[in-house]
C-alpha cells in the first residue's frame, strides 16, 4: 500500500515538475516580446535597465517616419500578392499532387515542398541569378516572385493534408446531383479546404511580412519593414524600433485572435 | 425499355486487376434489383461505372434508352445514395437536400417546395435547419435518402445505404426502402454484401463473383436452387458436404455422402453415376434425432456427435461433427422453452434427417 | 468530346500553372546557379567556363571547412536545446493537461511567437543580453554578479540561445502533432500490461513520437544551418556562419561562383538530412495548422 | 459568412493577380525618385530637405558599410541606384567593371573649383573621361571612451591589449589590413607579399578573442559604445565622434604614432540611371556651399571644394578642416586599390572565418 502510495507520490512530482518546466519554457518564449512592448514606452534613447519613465513620444516617431510607414506600406503590398500567388499556385499544386498523375511527379512533388527546409538564402541567391540573367529590374514585384517561391511549400503542404482528409465522395454526391465541375469546385471542394487555405494564407503573409533573406537578395529601390529594420538594427536600437515591434505584436495578435473566431463561428 | 443497360462492360485498375469482367446486365423500368457479392466482386464498382464516378474500359452503360457511356455524372439521370451518406457537412439539412436544384438553377420557391416534400416524405421536417453533424445515422440516411430522390431521378443508385446502421434500425430501413419504391415508382439498383438484405427487398438479385454475375434471379429462386456452391453458400447457409452418385435415376440420382445415402433432385444437371458431386444442405431443413428414436439403417441418415448448441433466438443452431472437416449446421426453431430443454446435451451421438426434396447437388468437389 | 479526355484536359489544366511555377521560379534558377558555380571569377565578375575549382577551393581553404564545421555545431546545438525544451512541453500538454480548451489555449500560446517578426525576437535578445542589457541589470541588481558581464552576447552562446528562441514553434508543432496522435489505448494498455511509466514512456510514447521528433529536427537543423541573420545581429568575431560566408561571397567578396559552389554545397546537405529524415518518416511533414 | 470569405479570397487572389500583371508591365521606377547608395552622412536630412524643396526631385538613400559593398549591389542589376558615393580606392573596379557613367563635368560648374590633387587623381580618370566627381575626404582615426581608458592611447597595438579584452572593435572591411600591416611595419600595405599578408592574417586573428564585434556602420558603432558593449575601435574621423558626443557619451579620437588612414569620396552615375537629370543636380548640389558645408556640419569630413567652402565655414573651422592646406592629404595613408583586391578580401573573410 504505502508502495503505492509513494509512486503516487512521485507521479505527482513529475507531474508538476513537467507542468513547472512548461510554464517556465513559456515565460522564456514571451519574455523577448514582454521586454519588447515594456521598452517601446521608456522614456529612454538607450535600451537598458532600469526603466526611466512612460513615453508614447517612440510611437509619435514611428508616425511620423515618412521611410518606416512607406517600408510597412511595401511590406503590405508584397506580403498580400505574395500570399495570394501562394494560395493560387499552392492549392493547384496540392490539387496536382493529390489528385493526378503525371511523369516527373515525385520530382515535382520535392521540388515543390523544398522551401520549407530549404534556408531562404538559397532561394534569395538563385533567384537573384535568375532575374540577372533574365535582366530584371530588381524590386518589389521580384521580391513577390520571391516570397511566393520560397512560401508555395507552405500552401501546399496545408491543402494537401486537408485533401487527404476530405471525404471524396462529397465531391462525387455533388457532381451526382448535377453540379459541373466548377460548382463543384466552389461549392464543395473550396468549402472544405477553406480553413486551410485561411491558415496556411495566414502564416504566409506573416511569414512574407517578416521575410528576411529571399527580400535581401531580391529587393530593388524599395525596402520592406524588415529590411528597414535591419538596416537600422545595425545601425543602432533606438525604442522607436520597439514601437514598431509592438505595433507588429498587437496586430498579428489581434489578427490571430480574429481569424481563429471567424473559424469558430464557421464551424458552429 | 430498359431503366439501365449495360452492355460487355469491362473495367480495370492498375492495382487491383479487372474488377468488372464483361458484364451485361438489363434492368427494367421500376425494377428493384440488387447486385450482391461479397467485397472486392466488382458490384460497387458497377454502380460507379453507371452513376458515371468512373469510365468503363469497354463496354456501354445506357440509361433510359439514352447511351451515357461518356457522359460525366452531372449530366446522368440517375442518384446515389452513398454508403457514407456523403453529406455536405458545411451545408444544413435543407442545404443538402436542394443543393441538386440550387446548382441547376431552379426557382427558390420550387426548391423549398420539393425539399419540404422530401423532407417530410423520409420524415424529417423538423430537422431542415441541423447540420449533418448533429444527425444521428439513421437521420443522416434519411436525409441522403431525400437528397437523392428530391431530384426525380430515372434510377436510384444504393450504395451499401444501410451497412452503417445498427440492426434494428437497418431492419425498419429496409422495409422503408421498399415501401418508398413501391411509392416512387423509380427503379432502384442496390449494391450490398448482405444477403438478407437482399432478400428482404430485392424483386431481383444479381449474384457476383470476380467482376461477373454469376446468377441472376427471382430471391426465392436463388435461395431453392443456387446455381453453384458458391451461391448456395452465399445466399443463406448450406452445408456442403462431398458425395459420389451411386445410382441415376429418371430425374434423381443416389448419392453417397459420408455415411447416409440421399435420393437427390437433379434438376436438370446431368450427373452420371460415380461422379463426384458436392450437396448442399439447408441447416433449417434437417433435424437433429436421438440415435435410438429412429430405425437403424434408414439410408437417408447422417451420423454424428453433438459439439455445441447456440442460441439464435427464436432458433437453435447445433454444430454437429460428422468427421468432416467442418461441423455439420442444423437449425431448429425453438418453439417453447419445453422444447430447449429437451435438445441433446453435447458430446451426445445423434442422426442427422434431412428433407431430401431440399437437396441440391453440384458436379464437382468444391471446398467451402 | 469523350468524358475521360475532358478530366484529362481538366487536371492538365490544374497541373500545368504550379509546375510550370516550380520550373521557372525553382528549377531553372537551381539550374543557374549550379552551372555558375562552375565559372571562373574574374573580378569584379565572372566568366562562363567548366572548372571545379569553386568546389576544390571549399575543400583547400581550411576557411570555409571551419565554417561549415562551425555552422554544424550551431545548428545541431540549437535543434538539440530546442528538442530538449519543446518535448516535455508538447508532452506535458498532450498528456497532463485534461482540458481540451486549456491545451489548445496553450498550444497556440507556444506557436503564436512565430507570428512575431523573427527579426524583432532576434533584436530583442541584443536588448536582454547585452552589458547594460535587462539581464545584466538584473543580475547585478540581485547581486548574483559584481558587474555586468560581457559573456552574454555577440558570441555563440547568444547565438544559439536566439535562434532556439526563433525556431522552437518548428519543433515544438510536429512533436506535438505526433505526441496527439498517439492512441491512449495504446498507454493504457502498456499500463494494464504491468509496466511503468518510465517504461511506458521509453517504449510506446517516445518510439512513436519519433517522427515528430525527426520532423522538427530537420525544420530547426535546416533552417538554423542557412540563418544569416542571427550572427549578424548577436553574434561576435566568431559567429561567421556558412549563409553569411554565401551572403558575402555575393557582396563584398564579389566571387558568385564560389558563392553559388557554396549555396550548392548548402543545397546537398539539406537534402541529405531531408532524406535522412525522411527514410524515418516517409510523410515527413510540418503542420503548421 | 462562409461565403464572404469566400468570395473575398477569390476577389483578391484574382485583383493581386491582376495588379501584379500590371505592376509588371508599368515602368520599374518613377522618375525624380533619386537612389543614392551611399554612405551614411552624404544624405542627411538637414541638408537633403533643402536639396528636394529646389530640385523636385526625391532622395532615397541606402547606405553601404565599406566600400566593397559598392560593387555587388550594382552587379546584383542594374537600374536601382542612380549615384554612389564612392572612395577613390574602390573607383577603378567600377570603372572597369561597366558599372558607372562618365561624368559630363561641363554639366558641374564647381568642378574646376576642386582641389587639383583630388581632381586628377589617376583612379578617377581614365580613357579621356571623368569618372567621379570628388566631394569630401578625411581620416580615420581611432575612437576611445575617456572614462573607461584613462590615458589617451597613441598606437594602433592598443587595439591587442588584452586589458580591453571583448571592448575592442574592429570595422568590417579589408582596410583593417592595412592598419595592421602597418603596425607590423610592413612597408606596402597596399600591396603585400603572400607571407605578408600571412602575418597580417595570423595577427588579426591573434585579436579576435579581445574583439567584441566587427561592425559595418557608423550607427552600429555608434550603439555599441552608447550601450557599453565597447571602449576602443577603429572608426571613420569625425562622424561618430560627433554623434556620440551628441549623445553625451564621453569619446576621444586618437591619431596613432603609425599614421591615420586618409581616404576621399566621390559621386559616380550607375549606369543606366533612369534619373541622370536629378543625379546632375544632386552632384551640384553636393559641390555647393550647402553641400559642402552640411555633409561637413554632420559628418566632421573636411571639403574639397574650397572656394564653397570658403563661403559657409567659420575662418577656424576651415583650418581645423585643413582646408587651407591641402598637402596635409600627403602626411595620411590615402586608401589605394590593393592590385590583388581579390586575395585581400579573402585574407580578410578568412580571418573573420577563423575560430
Amino acid at each position: 500500500m504505502s508502495m503505492v502510495g509513494n509512486s503516487r507520490q512521485r507521479h505527482d512530482g513529475i507531474d508538476i515538475g513537467l507542468k513547472l518546466f512548461t510554464f517556465m519554457v513559456l515565460a522564456a518564449l514571451y519574455l523577448p516580446i514582454v521586454v519588447l512592448i515594456v521598452f517601446s514606452f521608456n522614456d529612454n534613447q538607450v535600451t537598458t535597465l532600469p526603466l526611466r519613465g512612460f513615453t508614447l513620444d517612440w510611437y509619435r516617431r514611428v508616425f511620423s517616419n515618412e521611410d518606416m510607414l512607406k517600408a510597412t506600406y511595401n511590406s503590405f503590398k508584397v506580403g498580400l500578392f505574395a500570399t495570394a500567388i501562394t494560395l493560387v499556385v499552392g492549392t493547384a499544386a496540392a490539387f496536382a499532387i493529390d489528385r493526378t498523375d503525371f511523369p516527373g511527379k515525385n520530382v515535382f512533388r520535392r521540388l515543390v515542398l523544398l522551401p520549407l527546409v530549404l534556408p531562404g538564402i538559397i532561394t534569395g541567391i538563385s533567384m537573384l541569378n535568375f532575374f540577372r540573367v533574365l535582366g530584371f529590374t530588381l524590386s518589389l514585384e521580384t521580391v513577390i516572385l520571391g516570397h511566393a517561391t520560397a512560401l508555395i511549400s507552405i500552401v501546399v503542404t496545408q491543402v494537401y493534408a486537408r485533401l487527404q482528409r476530405i471525404n471524396r465522395r462529397i465531391e462525387e454526391a455533388s457532381s451526382d446531383l448535377g453540379a459541373k465541375p466548377w460548382q463543384t469546385f466552389l461549392y464543395v471542394t473550396l468549402p472544405s479546404i477553406r480553413t486551410a487555405l485561411f491558415g496556411s494564407g495566414l502564416i504566409c503573409f506573416t511569414l512574407s511580412f517578416d521575410e528576411i533573406p529571399v527580400t535581401f537578395f531580391l529587393t530593388g529601390r524599395d525596402n520592406t519593414l524588415p529590411m528597414y529594420i535591419y538596416s537600422t538594427l545595425r545601425k543602432g536600437i533606438t525604442p522607436e524600433i520597439n514601437a514598431i515591434g509592438t505595433i507588429i505584436v498587437v496586430a498579428s495578435l489581434a489578427i490571430i485572435v480574429l481569424s481563429v473566431r471567424l473559424l469558430q463561428d464557421e464551424k458552429r | 425499355m430498359n431503366a439501365i443497360s449495360l452492355t460487355h462492360l469491362t473495367k480495370s485498375f492498375p492495382t487491383a486487376g479487372r474488377v468488372v469482367d464483361d458484364l451485361t446486365l438489363r434492368v427494367r423500368q421500376g425494377e428493384f434489383i440488387t447486385l450482391l457479392g461479397p467485397s472486392g466482386c466488382g458490384k460497387t464498382t458497377t454502380l460507379r461505372l453507371i452513376a458515371g464516378f468512373e469510365f468503363p474500359d469497354s463496354g456501354s452503360v445506357s440509361v433510359a434508352g439514352t447511351d451515357v457511356t461518356d457522359v460525366p455524372p452531372y449530366r446522368r439521370p440517375v442518384n446515389t445514395v452513398f454508403q457514407d451518406y456523403a453529406l455536405f457537412p458545411h451545408m444544413n439539412v435543407e442545404q443538402n437536400v436542394g443543393y441538386g436544384m440550387w446548382v441547376a438553377r431552379l426557382p427558390k420557391r420550387e426548391i423549398s417546395e420539393r425539399v419540404a416534400a422530401a423532407l417530410q416524405m423520409v420524415g424529417l421536417s423538423e430537422k431542415a435547419a441541423a447540420r449533418p453533424s448533429e444527425l444521428s445515422g439513421g437521420q443522416k440516411q434519411r436525409v441522403a435518402l431525400a437528397r437523392a430522390i428530391v431530384r426525380r431521378p430515372k434510377v436510384l443508385l444504393l450504395d451499401e445505404p444501410l451497412s452503417a446502421l445498427d440492426a434494428k434500425l437497418r431492419e425498419a430501413m429496409q422495409v422503408e426502402l421498399r415501401h418508398l419504391h413501391r411509392k416512387l415508382g423509380i427503379t432502384f439498383l442496390l449494391v450490398t454484401h448482405d444477403q438478407s438484405e437482399a432478400m428482404v427487398m430485392s424483386d431481383r438479385i444479381l449474384i457476383m463473383e470476380a467482376g461477373k454475375v454469376v446468377q441472376d434471379g427471382s430471391p426465392l429462386d436463388l435461395y431453392d436452387s443456387p446455381a453453384s456452391p458458391y451461391v448456395a453458400d452465399f445466399l443463406g447457409t448450406s452445408n456442403l458436404i462431398p458425395g459420389n452418385v451411386h445410382a441415376t435415376e429418371l430425374d434423381s440420382i443416389r448419392v453417397k455422402a459420408v455415411d447416409a445415402l440421399f435420393r437427390v433432385r437433379t434438376r436438370g444437371r446431368s450427373l452420371p453415376t460415380s461422379a463426384n458431386v458436392t450437396l448442399a444442405i439447408r441447416p433449417e431443413k434437417t433435424e437433429v434425432i436421438a440415435p435410438e428414436s429412429s430405425p437403424v439403417g434408414t439410408p437417408a441418415q447422417l451420423t454424428g456427435r453433438i459439439i455445441e448448441h447456440f442460441f439464435h433466438g427464436g432458433m437453435l443452431r447445433t454444430a454437429i461433427d460428422i468427421g468432416l472437416p467442418l461441423p455439420f449446421l442444423v437449425d431448429t426453431q425453438i418453439k417453447s422453452a419445453a422444447m430447449q430443454g429437451q435438445q441433446l446435451p453435447p458430446g451426445s451421438p445423434c442422426r442427422l434427417r434431412v428433407d431430401e426434396d431440399s437437396i441440391v447437388a453440384f458436379a464437382g468437389s468444391h471446398r467451402p | 468530346m469523350r468524358a475521360s479526355t475532358r478530366e484529362a484536359w481538366l487536371k492538365s489544366a490544374l497541373v500545368l500553372p504550379p509546375l510550370a511555377w516550380t520550373l521557372v521560379f525553382m528549377f531553372v534558377p537551381y539550374a543557374i546557379m549550379f552551372t555558375y558555380s562552375f565559372y571562373t571569377r574574374k573580378y569584379p565578375t565572372f566568366v562562363p567556363d567548366f572548372q571545379f575549382g569553386n568546389y576544390i577551393a571549399l575543400f583547400q581553404d581550411v576557411q570555409y571547412r571551419q565554417v561549415f564545421l562551425r555552422t554544424l555545431k550551431i545548428a545541431s546545438l540549437v535543434s538539440l536545446f530546442a528538442l530538449l525544451l519543446s518535448y516535455p512541453v508538447a508532452y506535458c500538454l498532450v498528456f497532463k493537461i485534461r482540458s481540451l480548451r486549456l491545451r489548445m489555449a496553450l498550444y497556440m500560446a507556444v506557436i503564436v511567437p512565430l507570428w512575431v517578426s523573427y527579426l524583432l525576437r532576434a533584436y530583442t535578445w541584443k536588448t536582454i543580453l547585452g552589458s547594460q542589457g535587462v539581464l545584466n541589470s538584473f543580475l547585478v541588481w540581485a547581486g548574483i554578479l559584481a558587474q555586468p558581464t560581457d559573456l552574454l552576447l555577440y558570441n555563440q552562446f547568444s547565438m544559439v540561445i536566439t535562434l532556439v528562441h526563433i525556431f522552437i514553434p518548428f519543433m515544438f508543432m510536429p512533436i506535438f502533432t505526433s505526441l496527439e496522435k498517439i492512441p491512449r489505448s495504446l498507454i493504457e494498455a502498456s499500463k494494464d500490461l504491468g509496466v511503468g511509466r518510465g517504461w511506458t514512456f521509453l517504449k510506446i510514447t517516445l518510439p512513436l513520437s519519433l517522427p515528430g521528433v525527426m520532423a522538427g529536427f530537420t525544420f530547426t537543423f535546416c533552417l538554423s544551418f542557412g540563418d544569416f541573420v542571427a550572427p549578424f545581429l548577436v553574434g561576435g568575431p566568431d559567429g561567421f556562419m556558412i549563409a553569411n560566408i554565401v551572403q558575402s561571397q555575393f557582396g563584398t567578396a564579389l566571387n558568385w561562383p564560389l558563392g553559388s559552389a557554396i549555396s550548392i554545397a548548402i543545397l546537398a546537405i539539406v537534402l541529405t538530412v531531408i532524406s535522412i529524415s525522411d527514410r524515418f518518416e516517409r510523410s515527413g511533414r510540418l503542420d503548421l495548422g | 459568412m462562409k461565403r464572404i470569405v469566400r468570395n473575398v479570397a477569390l476577389a483578391a487572389a484574382s485583383a493581386s493577380l491582376g495588379m501584379l500583371a500590371f505592376s509588371a508591365l508599368a515602368p520599374a521606377q518613377a522618375e525624380g525618385q533619386l537612389s543614392l547608395l551611399v554612405w551614411e552622412g552624404y544624405a542627411d536630412p538637414s541638408f537633403v530637405k533643402d536639396f528636394e524643396a529646389e530640385s523636385s526631385c526625391k532622395v532615397q538613400a541606402t547606405y553601404v558599410g565599406s566600400n566593397d559593398d559598392f560593387a555587388p549591389k550594382l552587379a546584383a542589376g542594374g537600374g536601382v541606384y542612380d549615384l554612389m558615393s564612392v572612395s577613390s580606392d574602390a573607383a577603378a573596379v567600377l570603372v572597369a567593371a561597366g558599372f558607372v557613367e562618365p561624368v559630363d563635368v561641363s554639366k558641374v560648374p564647381e568642378y574646376n573649383n576642386v582641389y587639383e590633387s583630388f581632381r586628377t587623381l589617376p583612379a578617377l580618370n581614365s580613357d579621356g573621361q571623368v569618372w567621379a566627381v570628388p566631394f569630401t575626404w578625411g581620416a580615420n582615426p581611432f575612437i576611445y571612451r575617456t572614462d573607461k581608458i584613462a590615458t589617451p592611447p597613441d598606437t594602433i597595438a592598443a587595439l591587442w591589449d588584452p586589458q580591453y579584452k571583448g571592448k575592442i572593435g574592429m570595422w568590417d572591411d579589408k582596410s583593417m589590413l592595412y592598419n595592421t600591416a602597418r603596425m607590423l611595419g610592413i612597408a606596402d600595405p597596399f600591396n603585400m607579399s603572400d607571407e605578408e599578408l600571412e602575418k597580417v592574417k595570423a595577427k588579426l586573428i591573434e585579436q579576435k578573442p579581445l574583439v567584441r564585434k566587427y561592425w559595418s556602420t557608423a550607427g552600429e558603432l555608434e550603439n555599441l559604445f552608447a550601450s557599453n558593449e565597447m571602449w576602443i575601435s577603429y572608426t571613420w574621423g569625425g562622424l561618430m565622434l560627433n554623434d556620440l558626443k551628441k549623445q553625451n557619451v564621453p569619446v576621444a579620437e586618437f591619431t596613432p604614432k603609425e599614421g591615420a588612414d586618409g581616404w576621399n569620396d566621390n559621386w559616380m552615375i550607375a549606369k543606366g540611371s533612369p534619373n541622370i537629370d536629378c543625379a546632375y543636380k544632386y552632384i551640384n548640389f553636393m559641390m555647393s556651399p550647402k553641400g559642402q558645408c552640411g555633409v561637413s556640419t554632420v559628418t566632421g569630413y573636411s571639403a574639397t571644394n574650397p572656394v564653397a567652402a570658403k563661403t559657409c565655414m567659420t575662418p577656424e573651422e576651415f583650418k581645423a578642416k585643413h582646408q587651407d592646406d591641402i598637402s596635409f592629404v600627403e602626411k595620411l595613408h590615402m586608401w589605394q586599390a590593393p592590385p590583388r583586391i581579390d586575395v585581400y578580401t579573402n585574407t580578410w573573410n578568412a580571418v573573420k572565418a577563423a575560430p
